[in-house]
């Protein structure tokens, strides 16, 4: 294991701390905590808290800000943080207009969202929640934990993020972020593997010529192994997989985002979008808005994902809405 | 030895949560393998850090506290410190556990069973889950029954081996909750991490009141 | 070699004809060429042009826009553009009011757009150019070729940029950026090699518990190879190299760059950032800015820079004027 | 075989940057393997794909051509389609050659060495190189001067050989020019690439005329 890090047991706190330092214009740390809260708490606004484990950043301090979350609660790497860690990042973003939380659909997140949740309504608080399970490459099913939750989360924070800047009530924003939700599908895939510091060995082994459809964004199996393809098939593959479950039609308007998963370079993240830019153009899609970069990682897993979300002008207009993050 | 215990108290609560602390140590690596197989390979660590923290949380001398503080403490320390899904799980157990010894300074061992079975509620109640979802809980609630059936004249080393029957049995499960059901039916073949750390904490508190005190 | 691609031949087209289709609004591809302009060249401004060779995204097209760069010239992977194409910008972009060339300092770069100058001219254009060197990984001499260009470049663009969309002359906008290049020093660390695609096989190899400090962008070796330290020991390593070659006192400005070379995660980078952070911190000097992410990469390199820039008040206030394009 | 030529025509030329051509694409990834060592590994790909632009360029008749326009075209297909530093000096070489033979259907060997003299000077121009920089130009400039020098009774097989020690020698050189100078004294023991391609390139020529025609 190559890392620039200086201890596995640290690696949250450090980073924490230095995207604290770094950006002291619009996050700051909560004492003790891995919270990172925008500094501009002011102006009486529903609040919206989001968070998970580590290791998919910029997701999520770095879409902290104004125009998008009020705090973001980092968990150790690929672990939902605490109950009370989220319960804290509540108390300090909570304006007395509620908090909805943006909870990625990972059984460890709901549960420690929902004992969060049960924590704040004793203390009086007027808390939502939202739950994100966007990944198509999971069976969607209510029978078991239903579908993933990766990049799509970040629409769902910008959308929900922008309306409740706006003054919206409680309410609206869940209903919005529901909105978004049911709008939003991503599937993944990956070249090669990551490796959780405090583990030191790679979560699974990709032979040297093959990839993973589906991966998942803690290094979850996906739908099929085969052999690497080209960066053409690729896209038409997560493309097909979206459509199926969104069926898209001529002057349907979507936003695009192309995420890599840490260390695909940025030369292979516009040669993916390239032909996803192309396929849309054959089918007529509008695309209003094209996103390409790393929103929500996996360390230094190589890969990526596609996300489309269905635009409405209601949504089109807020994802346009400017926001101060780190990483929007 | 002096014989099996026939009565639980703060100070078997204390060695069996130290000692489950050992194991879990001693199986980080095992844990992680089997959680990288079919989940994200984090449960042996997080597991070792909650129960480090439990452990730390409890004052060497407990004799002040009754059973039902010193369940509350661990499960809070575990909900504080594990996160991810077992820090949650195992979290509420420990809490649920602590609600029906609230005030006892001690147990029979009939009274066992039902903090168990307690235990198994607070799984059930936080995760959704069901017997022979291939969780944990496929260890918890068996086990809860087993001892109510037994209880009158248990043998710990049954206890153990009745333990890892039902650990070994989760292995031809398919995943309906956690990470590992993502995998629907390619988690058959893999042994579920929780089970085998629930496994474990079981063990532990075999082995600590079949020494006895 | 695992890479998302389609055709090693075709990897610098596609991805700026992926750049293109995904960003619109920002930039368009000149026919037949690998330029990125930015779309909105209506007013009459002095204009800017960079490039170089390719794999350094989002270096150089996502520094196009209002604010920054007017174009940008793409090469092949690692390989200086050719003066045709670069010509071919510096008329796409010349709106009467000059054109100047933003050059990093590499024999290939420079001949080339030496030559492209040279035809310019000869058809009339007022052109000038600037030559960035702020790796100090290598001597500065004046007998040799002297110092690589790195990072600090995009800091040049930046504030050039600010300057030329206020309507400064060609001259006044060429003295600003020889202004910050003097004033901006860098240096790179690497934990990994990389692959250009026609090559296919990585550049060198390093051992598996071994670093190269002063790391250039292609790969060329550094000032030493030494056992893998700790984030902290590299970032102090980075810091006092860069503190040799332009002595900071207390209470000067600067804005700091933590640049990630292509596959380190965000995580490390800010793990690093923290320490670059904290290090200025004891010496009392003012950070006005620190930008930690993806700025000039090395394909799928792991390892990451350091930059600083010495502010005083106008490049301050140049830094901070807003820019429209992809990566800014 | 009917000799080696006394003449250099444009047919010649043709020749020789074809099996220059082949010559590159034989050796590909040994360029690249030393400008790896040195460099950044994209010599012999640039060099490859440039050549193989310029060969396209040379219209299979080009006998209405003269040997400047042949070379113009030579010389700007490089500079448009190598890139880099030696698609830059490879192509004012070839310029530079053009300057000389303008309007020129037919050299002597005498003028092939005022040519090849020419085009170091468009190399020394462009690059500001001294011979000794451990660059290309320690195969142009003294084979220019071995040239002038021996070309009455010139062997071809002989400046082959002459050329493979001017090569030689450039491992020995500290780099002052191009990207290998960042290396400082390292760069010693490794043999320049882009003298190495210039080695091939009047291999090339020396196998073409003294094949003859
Ligand atoms: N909903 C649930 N109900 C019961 N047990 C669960 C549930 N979800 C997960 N588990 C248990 O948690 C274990 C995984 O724990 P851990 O790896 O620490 O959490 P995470 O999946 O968040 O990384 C599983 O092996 C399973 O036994
Ligand atoms: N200034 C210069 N003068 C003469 N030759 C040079 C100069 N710079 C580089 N070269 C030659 O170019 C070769 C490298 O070519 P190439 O790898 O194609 O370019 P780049 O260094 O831009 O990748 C060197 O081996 C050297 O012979
Ligand atoms: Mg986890
Ligand atoms: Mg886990
Ligand atoms: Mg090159
Ligand atoms: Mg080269």
């Amino acid at each position: 294991m190559k890392k620039l890090i200086n201890h596995p047991d640290y690696v949250v706190q450090e980073m924490i701390e230095g995207m604290a330092l770094a950006h002291p214009q619009i996050i700051r740390k909560l004492n003790d905590t891995n919270i990172l809260v925008r500094t501009d708490l002011n102006n009486a606004k529903v609040a919206l808290v989001s968070g998970g484990g580590s290791g998919h950043e910029p997701a999520h301090g770095g879409f902290v800000g104004t125009g998008m979350l009020d705090a973001a609660v980092a968990g150790e790497v690929f672990t939902s943080p605490t109950p009370d860690q989220i319960l804290e990042a509540i108390k300090a973003v909570d304006r007395g207009k509620g908090v909805l939380l943006i909870i990625k659909n990972y059984s460890g997140d709901v549960m420690n969202f929902e004992m969060a949740m049960e924590l704040a309504e004793a203390e009086g608080i007027l808390v939502e929640k939202v739950v994100v399970d966007d990944d198509v490459a999971v069976k969607n099913s209510t029978y078991t934990v239903g579908r993933r939750g990766i990049a799509g989360t970040i629409f769902v924070h910008k959308i929900a993020g922008a309306l409740a800047e706006q003054g919206a009530s409680l309410d609206e924003v869940k209903q919005i972020a529901d909105r978004v939700i049911l709008q939003t599908k991503s599937m993944g895939m990956a070249l090669s593997s990551c490796i959780i510091p405090a583990v030191g060995k790679p979560g699974f082994e990709l032979p040297e010529d093959e990839m993973e459809m589906g991966m998942g964004i803690h290094g979850e199996p996906g739908i099929e192994r085969k052999k690497v393809v080209s960066a053409d098939e690729v896209a038409s593959v997560l493309v097909s997989h979206l459509q199926k479950e969104m069926p898209l039609a001529a002057n349907d308007r979507v936003a695009v985002m192309v995420n890599g998963l840490g260390a695909t370079p940025m030369m292979e993240l516009y040669i993916v979008s390239r032909k996803v830019s192309q396929l849309l153009q054959e089918s007529k899609i509008q695309v209003h808005r094209t996103f390409v970069g790393e929103y929500m990682t996996s360390l230094e897993m190589a890969g990526c994902s596609v996300t489309f979300l269905k635009l409405d002008n209601v949504l089109a207009e807020l994802l346009d809405q400017p926001a101060q993050t780190i990483a929007w | 030895m002096k014989g099996a215990s026939k009565v639980i108290q703060v100070e078997h609560v204390v060695k069996w949560i130290q000692l489950t602390h050992q194991k879990i140590v001693a199986t980080k690596d095992k844990l992680t393998e089997l959680d990288q197989a079919i989940g994200d390979g984090d449960h042996g660590i997080n597991l070792a850090r909650g129960l480090d923290a439990a452990i730390q949380n409890l004052s060497p001398d407990e004799s002040k506290e009754d059973l039902g503080e010193v369940f509350q403490k661990i499960g809070m320390a575990l909900i504080a410190k594990v996160g991810g899904a077992s820090g949650a799980l195992y979290g509420s157990a420990f809490v649920h556990m602590a609600k029906v010894c609230k005030g006892k300074k001690l147990i029979s061992l009939a009274e066992l069973a039902q903090v168990i079975e307690a235990g198994a509620m607070g799984i059930k109640a936080r995760g959704r889950a069901e017997v022979g979802d291939k969780t944990m809980l496929d260890i918890w609630q068996p086990l809860a029954d087993y001892l109510n059936e037994h209880i009158e004249k248990v043998s710990w080393e049954k206890v153990q081996q009745f333990l890892f029957e039902q650990m070994e049995k989760t292995k031809e499960l398919v995943a309906k909750k956690g990470r590992a059901a993502f995998l629907e039916s390619r988690s058959i073949g893999h042994l579920d991490p929780g089970a085998v750390s629930s496994t474990y904490l079981f063990i532990a508190l075999c082995e600590t009141l079949d020494r006895g005190e």
